[in-house]
This record gives structure tokens, C-alpha cells and sequence, in this order.
């Protein structure tokens, strides 16, 4: 086995989840390393999605921002972000919607508008984005969250994007198009929706992770799945690609940019 | 009518008033930071900004207490994290309070649809299941007349002015941007004014991938600014400068150092010109 | 999904059949001639044709006995005249009583774009004080939630397959149009399954002004078909014909004379190519 | 005096109601060579606009069609037609609309459906196309049409596109943006509506024609306006420069199309 951080296993965990010729909608950070990774391993025809609009997008370093010039001049083509959310979202023709959040509940909502409350937030974090609509049109959700009992809560602040609302049927219910949060890749392993109540179950563990650790990283009492999965270690090609992706990133983030007098 | 080309000082000096709603759109590229410049040495105050993404200009513009209120769907620094001003100006009412008309990007865009059509509204499926409704009483909902079925709706947003930056305009003050574009055509295309910076004024324009073109008698006034977009990026002309976005978050994070900061780059600069050459010095 | 390459008879055969809602868009660019011919040849029937502007392939398809029902907002023959088999089927029911679900431009532009979002209605301020509501009840109204005002409402229009021709495609499928695209794009964004005929097959697109991209995961087939919107045009290809639109004229007036030139033009060809042959013969 | 046809003259005199600058939404046959004619005397920087989606064309010879390759090749640019009726006509960005009909009433209303009854029509006429919302949207509208007591008529069959409605204000009070049609531009001269009741009424008449003539063509009791004006003949410049440009268009029109085999 070789050693590597959380971060790099959930991320390789999570490109592991995507298949080859699916369409993402990608996000910044952890999701954007974890569909570039797949695309340059086991999925080369997966087509990546910006919401800057960028379609069928090749990055060579992973983009700092959702709208980096890479993202642009490697892409199959560049649309205007309406189209992006009406045509291509609402249309239904996203495959994975990638998501992340300050807060998730047992019910695969997430909370990324504020800590508090509204009109006088504690922390007022940056808000919805994309977020919500993403999670009701793609046909099926991930979401990327390391785990504390800060951010895997009882109960939200706030609901800024629909997971599977209070469970047992609520979401198919609601009319929602798209099938809602199918695994939550944390960094001890991935919860996964349970069939009956959609309450967020352990599915599967890091090989070498425990329970205890999952269950202290949550803070709703977190319940087995009727099987819990190991999670393969990172192989080695998986990590040398991945590490190479983010040196090859570090580097190209560096490199001064000329102030253009 | 055809554009006008201005100073960028007298472009804002006849468009910007205080109070006025103005978006200076753009999507990561091509921000119009240096008319955001130009807004605060002006001292504008009790503006309506408008932006899907508002990003390191408004959080200057919002710390110099320029705005009353923010039109907006995701306010935080690119890749980064937060923008310390305007969680500054939301949390604790410094330098003024806030006011927020909170939407998703979906609804945004929608409501810029509809602004450009100069039609009332805009329709999504959207905003379903979720607490931003409860919060935002202009988010609403309306019924299909063929299916029954409740759609959101948002009022059409049209801005007094928008103000952009674009790769370049001809003589006619005809408009080209490519590359990312965001909603910028759309909040063009929806505002009763419209001002462009461009990096370069050309002969004649032939338009590039993912072009899109500003007819001249839809522009008020046209701008040459190169550098216009820095420290976000014009496609085929600059780079974004990550580097900045990252050294903002320290800058913003405290008062005292966000106002030194803003006085000797923006308010004691001349224009946009003296603006980088101070960048270069710190650089140096 | 990546997007097949297949022959136009086999495209044809596998998704357009009898009683299809089909769309065969175009704005008097990129007609996609050969396609209809195709269905022509096909024998298909029952067919429910959509289009802007139903030009000479759809007076064609419609006195072939194609068609059962058309959508469309404009139905002549582009700067010369009337579509006389159109109207044999409408004012004779010849050789078939033919249903019209008629709209404006502008009404069935947003039918599309609704469409194309899979919104179930479209929103426009049109139709005002005309008869036109009275005979299509797929025309209604809409409350605006913010002003109260009353606008009109377009159902969306979904064909279970729109069908295209474009410049060009590359190898995983990609397709490139550029020039005048009319609603091209929106109907085929709004379709079930999406056909597209091209000119040309290249390794790489490089997109042009004015460039459509279809991603090629939207596409379910492609096939090659040089001339294929011949009488009209491929800007950068060739030319429209206005002769042979304005022969038309003639050859479609009278019953007879029209079912001879299909039979020998289209019905007796093997293919496009062999199509375009027997024009040449009749230059020469 | 030079010696025109009737057509010529009509053109003539509408290009003569158009003014610099101004942004024409502009209709295939009279109304189009009525807006290129502008453009190549009194009005260089007109911009016109086709419902094909092409905006600020400069065509060197007349389209047949309304989406011919020349007004593409010759544009500022070309936009998907959605956003022609959208974000242009519907914006309010048009300030002349032209428009010609089969049929048109005393108030300016106008047929371009069916002759004869809508389910079983004598003749089945090509439809609304753009009509309707350019009379609704554009700031003013032109019509151009020839006159005879069948397109004069008292009654449409068909009321495809909205004028002044029953006058007298009407249009106004229905909501309509624009300001309905300013001008009719017939074979004898010019009909304007009336200030207070919009019927249409003989305003100019071109030189050397009578009333009775005008009177003889019009479906209805033509009145007169106040003050009815005199159309000068066309200037030798003006024909001399409209014949060049259509003895350019019947050229490239004649010109035989290749073939793609």
C-alpha cells in the first residue's frame, strides 16, 4: 500500500465513481481534481462541464477558478452560462452533479449560505452558486465534504440545495427530475443513501479506517449499511497521476503572471 | 445611436450617479475592475450592484462603502474562499449595512434572460425545496398554463447601466468578446445603458470562437482601457493572476489593512494606468 | 453518448417513422434537402412536420403524403411565392387533409427555446389583438406574478427528432455550423433524438464566427452527405439556387407535374448523390 | 422629370421616410430595396436587420430570400433568430418595421393568412411570420403594399397583424409598445393615419397623380388629410443608383449555381 493523505484518497476514491463517457457537472477543489483524475485514468471520454460554460473541457493543470483561461481554451466548445443552466442542467443532459458544502444533514441536504441565521448570520458563507439547481437536474449527485461534527450535522442553518429533504420518499415526492445525493466521499470513506429512508448510512470505510472514527466525525448517530464496503487503497498509478496533476498545477499557479502595463 | 468613446473618469462621471443599479458583469474573466476603480475614486455611494459573482471588485466597492444593496448569487473569492468586506458589511454593518436579493445562478441568469427580452419575468425550475424562497419575497412562483404544474419566477433584472470589459471594439464602437462570458451579454443586453473597457480599439472586427458581438447602437460609451480586466484576465491578451486573488484574502481580512491598502492603490491613483504601475512597485 | 455515423437511410429509417413528430429545421441556410428526400423515399406517412418556415422540402414531403400535421409560422416559398402542394393539402385536402398548428415567428421561436430548457411553456409579449389565438387554443396567456400584466404563452415544442444538416463534423461527432443558423440550434437541443447530415467529416473543428456547436453527446447520428442542403446553401460550401426555387414554382403548381418530378428526381434515385446527378442531367 | 415605373417611385419614396442611423427591421422585396437604397444615398449608417438573425448588413446585391448568404457574409453579425425577436424586437431596439400584407384595412390592420374563411380557405396565404410582433414592438412600422380595392379593403378577412385596431385610440389602450403604422407606402402616394381617429388617410399623393385614382384603388371612402403633399418624382441620382442595384442583383441572380456534386 502506498502512504498517502485523506485528501488524496477521497479524491481518488471519488474519480473512481465516474464512468467513462459520463457528463459531469464539475466543481472547483476537490471535485475538479476527482473528474480530471478519472478523465486522465479510467474515463478519457468523460465530458466535463464548467459552469462558466465551458463544455467537454481537457484542463491540463486543474483550474484555480471556475473560470480559468484553461478551462476555455481546452474545452470543446464555450456557451453562455444561461445556456449552461437552462439548456444543458434544466434540459436533464447532466449525468453527475458534483457538490460540495459547509453543512450536510442525515438527509443529503447541504447548507452553504450562512452559520446562523440569515438576517444575522454568525458567518456569512459565499451561498448558493449553481448548487441547487444542480442537485435537482442531475441525474444523480456526489457530494465531497471532509467530515467534522461541525459540518456533518443534526441539523442545517440553512438549506440552500435539496438532498432528499426529511427521507422515505420526500424527493420523489417533491418532483424533483434528477435522483438526488447517490454517495457522500468524505475523507474515512462514503455514506450512501439508506434504499427505504434515504438517511445517509456508512457504506463504505478507507481499508484500515474504523467505525469509531466515522461515527466521531459525524454528528447525527450514524447508522451501518446492511454492508459496509472497504475502499480500496490509492494504487500506485492512480497517486503518481494525481500528484503529478497537482504538481504540474503548483507550478503553472506560480508562475508570475505580468501585470499587463 | 451610435457608442461614444470616453475617458473612462467621464464614462462614469455620466452614468454612475449615486444610486444608481449597475452590474459590472463578467464570470472570473474579463471583470471590469478597472471601472469598479474608477466608481470608488469617484466616491459613488447608495449603489444597487448587480452581479451573479460578486468577486474582488465589489468586496473593494462594498469595504469603501460604495452600495446599499447587493443583487447577487455567489459572493466569495474565486478558488479562495470568502470576501472578507462583504461578510464584513453582512455580519456587522461596517462600513453600512446591506441590503441582499439573494438567487441561484439558475434564477440569475433567468432574471437577466428576461431583462434582455424586456420581458417581466423569468421562469426556471428551480429554487425547489429550499429555504432562499422563505428569504427572498421576489423569488415567486407561477402555474403552467398547459400543465398546471408551479415553476419559479423571477423579475427581470435591468440594470440602469452595465458596465463591461471586452477584448476590443472597432471605430464604430462595435463590441468582440470571447472566451468566457457569463451572463455579460445577457446584462448588456438587459441595462438602459451600457459602458465597455476593451483592451484594444481596432479597424475592423472579425469576430473569434465563442464571439460575441455588442452592436454599436446598443453601447453608450466605449472605453480603451488595456490592463482593463487585471487582476482577473482578458483571454489572448493577460492572464488571471491567481497570485493576487490569493494575496487579497489577507488584504481584505482586517480593516485597517483593507483601507491602506485601497488608499494608496485606487484612491490615490490617478487611473487605471497609475493603478498597475503601483502594483508593479510593490512587485519590485 | 457518443454520437454514430451511419448512412442517411439507415438514420432515416431508424429514427423517423410513421406518425413521428419530426423537425427538419433550418432558416433558408443549411436546408436539410437530402433528409427529406430520404423520408420521401421511406414512404414514411402520418408524419407530424415542424419547422419556421416549411419551404420546398416540406411542400415536397406534404404533397408526397408525408404529413398529417404542421407546425410551422411561415409557409411560402422564400422571396417568390406561394408553397402550391402546402396549399393543395389546405384549401383541397390534397393528397391528404393536412392539420396546421400555426404560430408567429416569434411564438414559436419561444416554443422552441422553451423547448430546449424542457420548460413546458414559453413566455413572449405577442399575439396582441390578432386573429390567430382564436384558431390555435395552443395559444394562451400568462399571468405575470410581479406586474399582473398578461403575456402569451407557447407550449414547448419537443420533436421526437429534429434533423439538421451542418458544415461539419468531427470524429467523435461534434457538429459546426456557422453562418445563419435561425432557430437550428434550439430545435435541436429541444429534440428527443438529434440527426444531423454534413458536408464534411474533419479531425479537428475549429468553430468559426458565428459558430453552433453541438456536443457530440447530444447527437445521435451523423452521416455524411456532401450537397445535402442543396438547393439551398452551405455558406462556405455552395450557393442557394434561386432558379431552381423559382422553377419550383412552376413544377409544384399543378398536381401532375409535380408528381413526375418526384417520381423521377427523387422516388427513382438510389441516394442524394444520385439525386444531384439527375439535376445535372437536366442542365445539360 | 425622370421616367420611373410606379414600383420604382414607391421604393423611392420609402427610403426617403427612413433616416440616418436609424435601425430598420426590414421585410424581403419593396421594403428591402427601400432600406439598401437608403443606405446607398441619405443614409450610410442605417442598420439593417433581418429576421434571419443577421444585424447591420451591408448586401451588395438584394436577397432573394430573406436568409440568402449575402446578408450574412455582409453582416456585423448574425445571432440565433430567437434572440432577433427576443433580445432585439421585444427589447424595443427597432425603430422602423416594414411590412407588407395581402390585405390591409382602413386602420392599418393587416392580412397575410387566408383569403376566404381560416378552416376552409379560398386561398391559404403564407402566414404571419415576423408580422405581428414587429407591428407590436417596432417604434413606428411602414407599410408598403400596391393598392387595389382588393388589398384596400373595408374588411379583412383575417386580422394576421395589428394596426390601429378599430382607431380612435384603440391601439393605444391595448398595450402595444410601438407606435403602429406611421406611413403606407402605395402606387400613388402615401396614406397616414388621422390624428385623432388613425384612419388612414390620402397624405401625398406622388406628382401628377389625382385623387380619383387614389380613391378608384382603395376599398373604402378614402378622405383626405389635412394637408395632402406632393411626392417629387425620383431624383436622377436616386434611380440611377436603385437601377444599378437591381441590374446587380438580376446579374447575381442569373449567375448559375453550381451543382455540390
Amino acid at each position: 500500500m502506498t502512504i498517502c493523505t485523506r485528501e488524496e484518497w477521497m479524491t481518488i476514491a471519488a474519480s473512481r465513481l465516474l464512468w467513462d463517457g459520463c457528463v459531469c457537472f464539475v466543481g472547483i477543489g476537490l471535485p475538479s481534481a476527482a473528474c480530471n483524475l478519472a478523465r486522465l485514468t479510467h474515463a478519457p471520454e468523460i465530458v466535463l462541464v464548467y459552469e462558466s460554460g465551458t463544455l467537454g473541457t481537457h484542463p491540463d493543470v486543474l483550474p484555480l477558478s471556475i473560470g480559468d483561461g484553461e478551462l476555455a481554451r481546452t474545452a470543446t466548445c464555450v456557451v453562455p452560462l444561461p445556456e449552461i443552466f437552462s439548456y444543458y442542467l434544466q434540459a436533464g443532459r447532466i449525468d453527475v452533479g458534483f457538490l460540495g458544502a459547509a453543512q450536510i444533514d442525515r438527509y443529503g441536504n447541504l447548507n452553504s449560505t450562512v452559520i446562523g441565521s440569515y438576517d444575522t448570520p454568525h458567518t456569512r458563507l459565499p451561498g448558493a452558486g449553481g448548487a441547487p439547481e444542480i442537485a435537482t437536474h442531475a441525474r444523480e449527485t456526489f457530494v465531497m465534504l471532509k467530515a467534522t461534527p461541525r459540518s456533518f450535522v443534526a441539523e442545517l442553518d440553512f438549506r440552500t440545495t435539496a438532498g432528499y429533504l426529511q427521507g422515505s420518499g420526500a424527493r420523489a415526492r417533491s418532483g424533483a427530475p434528477g435522483g438526488g445525493p447517490r454517495s457522500v466521499i468524505t475523507d474515512f470513506g462514503l455514506l450512501k443513501p439508506h434504499p427505504d429512508t434515504q438517511e445517509l448510512q456508512l457504506a463504505a470505510l478507507f481499508s484500515g479506517v474504523g467505525v469509531e472514527e466515522a461515527r466521531a466525525a459525524v454528528g447525527w448517530p450514524l447508522t451501518l449499511a446492511a454492508h459496509v464496503g472497504i475502499v480500496d487503497p490509492p494504487e500506485a498509478k492512480e497517486l503518481e497521476i494525481l500528484r503529478a496533476l497537482h504538481a504540474r498545477t503548483r507550478q503553472a499557479h506560480a508562475r508570475p503572471v505580468a501585470i499587463p502595463l | 445611436m451610435s457608442a461614444r468613446f470616453l475617458t473612462l473618469a467621464d464614462a462614469i462621471a455620466e452614468h454612475v450617479h449615486d444610486g444608481t443599479c449597475v452590474a459590472l458583469e463578467g464570470f472570473t474573466h474579463l471583470i471590469p475592475f478597472a471601472a469598479g476603480h474608477e466608481i470608488i475614486r469617484q466616491r459613488r455611494h447608495d449603489l444597487h450592484l448587480v452581479r451573479m459573482t460578486p468577486d474582488l471588485i465589489y468586496d473593494q466597492m462594498i469595504g469603501m462603502g460604495c452600495a446599499r444593496k447587493l443583487t447577487f448569487s455567489w459572493g466569495g473569492n474565486p478558488g479562495v474562499g470568502s470576501l472578507h468586506r462583504l461578510r464584513d458589511a453582512v455580519e456587522r454593518r461596517w462600513p453600512a449595512p446591506l441590503q441582499l436579493d439573494e438567487h441561484n445562478h439558475a434564477g440569475m441568469a433567468a432574471a437577466y434572460c428576461a431583462g434582455a427580452a424586456r420581458l417581466p419575468f423569468g421562469v426556471l425550475r428551480g429554487y425547489m425545496d429550499t429555504d432562499l424562497p422563505a428569504h427572498n419575497p421576489a423569488i415567486r412562483r407561477v402555474q403552467c398554463p398547459y400543465t398546471g404544474e408551479m415553476l419559479a419566477a423571477v423579475p427581470a433584472i435591468n440594470p440602469d447601466v452595465t458596465i463591461l470589459h471586452a477584448q476590443s471594439a472597432d471605430r464604430q464602437g462595435n463590441i468582440a468578446l470571447h472566451g468566457i462570458v457569463g451572463a455579460a451579454r445577457e446584462a448588456a443586453l438587459a441595462a438602459k445603458s451600457l459602458v465597455v473597457t476593451v483592451e484594444e480599439l481596432v479597424d475592423n472586427l472579425a469576430p473569434a470562437m465563442n464571439a460575441v458581438l455588442l452592436p454599436h447602437w446598443l453601447v453608450s460609451a466605449v472605453v480603451h482601457c488595456p490592463g482593463g480586466a487585471y487582476p482577473s484576465y482578458a483571454q489572448g491578451h493577460y492572464e488571471r493572476d491567481n497570485a493576487f486573488y490569493q494575496h487579497w484574502d489577507a488584504i481584505a481580512r482586517d480593516r485597517e489593512s483593507f483601507l491602506i491598502w485601497m488608499d494608496r492603490h485606487v484612491l490615490r491613483s490617478v487611473d487605471h494606468r497609475d493603478f498597475l504601475g503601483r502594483l508593479l512597485e510593490d512587485a519590485a
